[in-house]
């Protein structure tokens, strides 16, 4: 244990080293991205689902689209939800069980993130107001963890919601019937992007790998939207930020969100 | 919908835009803890009471080289407008995670390796900012328990509400507001140690937003500082 | 461990000594109950609530009143349901998890106190018959365990009971819908009031503290109605009672209990 | 609703209000306990299972000064009207705590350290009274285990059915009837170790209630004890 | 530990050695079944019961029918569940708390024995299509656990469902109504019986006892009907079979089957 | 209801009763998992996963003389039509078992005291039969890890359709069809690990299923084969 203290002392005194020079372990820049790659379709059973790697870390995720009693005092509005579980093949430090804190923390800020965007026209996914909906279940299975779970988990479940299709339901003796072979496209209004930084010491670095991580001293989540808006945050880690260092996160996010979006807008 | 601002800027609990709600702290208020706050902030009660640093159970949790911090937000059945459910919900756990690292830049542990200090909040009445109240008495019950610490750890919320930047945002405007940017800070340090927003806010508006925040932060600390003034260094009659 | 079984011991051996000069460790009377204070009305969101204080014992109890289904063969009768935690605040011991045996003891005890005097009439609470009535959740949170719980939270629940406020709901399209700005007061038919006694060696002690039940033989709650009734029971502990002593103990239930229901009476 | 009581004081299911209804007891029934009884009270069917003293998991249960006794009531899905979900309920749970309570008076443990003694109770099928029944086979269960006691524990329902006090409430007695109060009795020691009540009784009604109890407890003491003598005193054929 | 392995391998070198001469350790032959009752009608409260005692082991299962909702899907059919549980009386090293994967196996294997023979004609369990159908739960209590609680189990579960009354039940305003007083018997169709072999070096024996399964390398559970079929299969153990072993288990299975058949007939 | 078998002997998906579906198998598919593999076999698409040998939490699971194995095979919410519960449900907890149970014969812990294999299966999306190419990916991501084996395990389930016996049902044919036999085997040790049955078939049938069966396990391994020597012994490009 003393042994394992000191081997993350090292390394983070070789990132920080490294830092200075304006470099990373994996030769990256500090507002580098690692290669992202976006499959769609790849679970044909869901009515929409996406592949992501983000570097060595990669998520399936899986949309359900079915009919769904809505919530108390929000019958005019369909049901979104998402969840996300780390796979214990993932990682070895994963257990099977109730999701621990960093689990429910990831798929609450998954959600959040499609939610205050307002990516999705929920109106649109009323069938009986106050009685029958439609319900959106975003699944997320993170099949290897290797870092910033986060945006990959964020990219894997907009791009699976940009790519499905929407079963129509039609109400017949007050239920809802499925219409074979129709369907429409989702109701997307913004295409939310999440952007994750840590702090290292005095260095803002984004989409930060598992060794980044592991000897972070706090970690920015924010999310924006198509029109150049921030929608949501969330701050994490053991340590805080400055007033300036929120500032210039902001922006980061705000330019790397617009690269990013362009590669999730050809889902569409 | 409730009108939340009218023509003169005044919000729909009678406030100003840079107006924080009442709030009231008493220190110590828990026999059995080994610290404890009691915070009203505005309608909002809560409850906060800290033990340790003291023995791990399950042991495996335990750290060699420092101590560690647990973290529990819990809401009772009857704090709501509809009853909850007692067992934690998945907000009160994320919730619990995001104000145990609100305070861990504040407390120093490096001293009490293999223990752990427990953080116990209860909310008897939410009223929009709970996380935020909740900090605020954590963090003074924490320094009632005589843990060291390098700075109180503050915490209110700004917001966006009828078009306007405000700060401390209550029940109402959380729920038809535009934005809600709950926000932890360490005034001396001048560290943000929680931030999270849910709703919409142009860069700028960002901008207001997070300093706002800190500007009701640093009026709650020196609301703190006199409540820990009042228990430890005057004559309480 | 062994040194805290041989403090306990010495502990004992202090109290017993003390209770045959009629005297316990802070003081009072073999018979005399702690202060206690009733405050309702403090959690203002809840149709009512009360916080008691019975020494350093304390008690947040919150009452709400909402719509419900009621139980499947008593559809002529409102639902009652009382609950208790004890908060891991409130006790080094406690631990936050699914409630002990001790915790579901205690609230068990609190509701049939209440259920078993017929406190309540819950004929009064039907909204359709077998379709819709109101339910009364009562729900204890313990702030500071100091000893006695099951009557501190007894106090706690009557009181709120005593003091809400029952808001009025009308059937419209089969589905309860409330009347806003009309209540009513509860349907109350008599005031039970819980006398737990423990038994330290021959001794009969009434209001135990903590100290006292870490070392007690035996406890027994009684509760008593305004009718000067006997109308439930609860033994516990590791050791009997003879006949004389549970006689005895029904005749302290009854007389401290008349004290205890006069504070109580105010709050109506 | 039933008649509980015609004109001559004879019960619903014909019994005098002094009367117990029939009773038979197996000692040794089981072939893994270390103690086992099956007892018939009325319409009531349970098995009870001793193990022990045996080690004690987790290990921070265990007591260094003395062993513990842990005690499972449980009803089989079966064992009701409405079939019953198998997870316990708070019912069983509260029931297996006063179980317990009601048996440590009787039970000798100190010799014993860090180990535990098992009191596993099966409701087959429920008809009143259960948890009296439960402990009568649960005390011969102890004995029949060779674990050391002071006195057998003998447990027995009164009540207050058609405005009289009676004798061993069954389960329309318990359902429709004024009061039900079941009672643990050591008869030698002459100590009350389980006593509950729901209803409502007079001072007076009080007393005559937990004497007609005890004398309840004292008729199933003679049961039990021929039960063991049958066991261990005599030739089986 | 070491001891006890040392003490299990003596134990597998003498049970292999007795096999090797036909014979066990309780003296029977390889396809004895040990002396098996069944006695019916043990839980009058039950709609059915049964106690079956195989060797020393017992069980103890009784049969609930009650309307219930069809399940998704299956609204043609009753619905038909069996559940088992080893109480923690059976055998000192069960425990209490949520099913083991041995107790899921186990429930779920005498399951599939009666619903994969098709026992039961479900389509006569239906009261009004897809909405109301009546439901029959079959739950199992080990109460002593000494070898083979499959087939124990099954035997129970079938011989509790051969001699069960099911109640009438009517429809009256879309809800169904207990008519008193009448009764059916269960629309049974076939009798299905469960045979378990172990394998145990290269002999194949049945009904294995607590100390064979100890020892065992390999487990069989074949169910077969009354018109000879076989119907459903459970291979579990820490090894396999050769292809000759499953077939000769099949024949053994047909012909045991048949006469424990015979003693499950009487009971309808 | 779909006609599952046209006069031809061409089933719904266009197989010949003898055919199995399209199996394509990549190993080494992940960066954490100490071996791993992924299966499409027809619509299934399977990850497996393996860890270890390492040490064994909680401890008490440890066996002194030998390693251990534990398996995990759970389904993604989105794998079925309907959406699953994430939680295990009780057939993925009796399916873990015998898959657990299948594996097994093949692997050799003996030289690994006091440690556990852990065989974590993903099922991505489900289409019959997954247990079996669950066993299929799972025996290669053993093989990938470096466990010692004493065989590969090779699975594939027959069954009865349309009056005829079939290899390797799909789902169509799980649902429609007459009986359904999952086999494991281990192909150079010539034995069966894993074998059950829904359904109904005569004795001669019975004798054709697992032959069937046999002789579909048979084709599985050459192409775990074929996937292992494409990782191990050819240049990838």
């Amino acid at each position: 244990m003393a042994n394992s203290v000191i081997l993350a002392q090292l390394k983070r005194e070789q990132i920080l080293e490294l830092l200075k020079e304006g470099k990373r372990l994996d030769g990256r820049g500090l507002e580098d991205q690692r290669p992202l790659s976006i499959d769609v379709g790849v679970i044909p059973k869901a009515n929409g689902s996406a592949r992501v790697r983000l570097g060595d870390t990669e998520i399936v995720t899986g949309v359900k689209i079915q009919p769904d009693k809505p919530f108390p005092d929000l019958g005019d509005k369909g049901i979104l939800i998402c969840t996300a579980e780390i796979l214990p093949l993932a990682d070895p430090n994963a257990e099977p069980g109730p999701p621990s804190e960093e689990v429910i923390e990831l798929a609450r800020v998954v959600d959040r993130g499609i939610r205050e965007t307002e990516m999705l026209d929920l109106h649109q996914l009323v069938l009986i107001e106050n009685k029958s909906v439609i319900g959106i279940f975003i699944d997320s299975s993170v099949t290897d963890a290797n870092g910033n779970l986060f945006d990959a988990c964020s990219y894997a479940s907009v791009a699976a919601l940009l790519s499905c299709t929407v079963p129509k339901y039609e109400i017949q003796n007050e239920a809802p019937v499925l219409v074979e072979g129709v369907t429409s496209k989702p109701p997307v209004k913004t295409i939310p992007v999440s952007v994750t930084m840590a702090r290292i010491g005095d260095h803002i670095i984004i989409d930060p790998s598992s060794d980044e991580e592991a000897c972070m001293d706090a970690r920015l989540t924010i999310t924006t939207n198509t029109e150049g808006n921030i929608c949501a945050i969330q701050k994490g880690g053991i340590d805080g930020f400055t007033l300036e260092q929120v500032i210039r996160c902001s922006e980061i996010a705000l330019s790397v969100g617009t690269k990013i979006r362009k590669q999730l807008e050809k889902l569409m | 919908m409730t009108q939340l601002m009218n023509e003169n800027g005044i919000r729909c609990d009678g406030r100003r835009v840079d107006q924080l709600r009442n709030i009231s702290i008493k220190v110590g208020v828990l026999k059995n803890a080994d610290g404890s706050a009691y915070i009203e902030f505005g309608k909002n009660k809560i409850l906060a009471g800290v033990f340790g640093p003291r023995d791990v159970h399950p042991k495996h949790m335990a750290n060699q080289d420092s101590g560690i911090l647990r973290c529990r937000y819990h809401m009772s059945p009857f704090s709501v407008t509809e009853r909850k459910n007692p067992a934690p919900s998945r907000r009160e756990i994320e919730i619990s995670k995001v104000i145990k690292e609100a305070l861990l830049p504040a407390v120093i542990l490096k001293d009490f390796p293999r223990t752990v200090v427990d953080v116990f909040i209860e909310v008897l009445q939410a009223d929009g900012g709970t996380r935020c109240a909740a900090l605020d008495a954590a963090s003074i019950a924490l320094a009632d328990a005589g843990i060291p610490m390098r700075d109180l750890v503050s915490a209110c919320a700004a917001g966006k509400v009828a078009d306007q930047i405000v700060l401390d945002i209550n029940n109402e405007e959380d729920q038809e507001g535009q934005a809600d940017m709950p926000i932890a800070y360490m005034p001396n340090l001048e560290k943000i140690t929680l931030m999270q927003l849910d709703g919409i806010l142009s860069p700028s508006e960002y901008k207001k937003c997070v300093q706002t925040g800190i500007n009701g932060c640093k009026l709650v600390y020196e609301m703190q500082r006199k409540a820990l003034m009042d228990k430890y260094f005057t004559n309480e009659t």
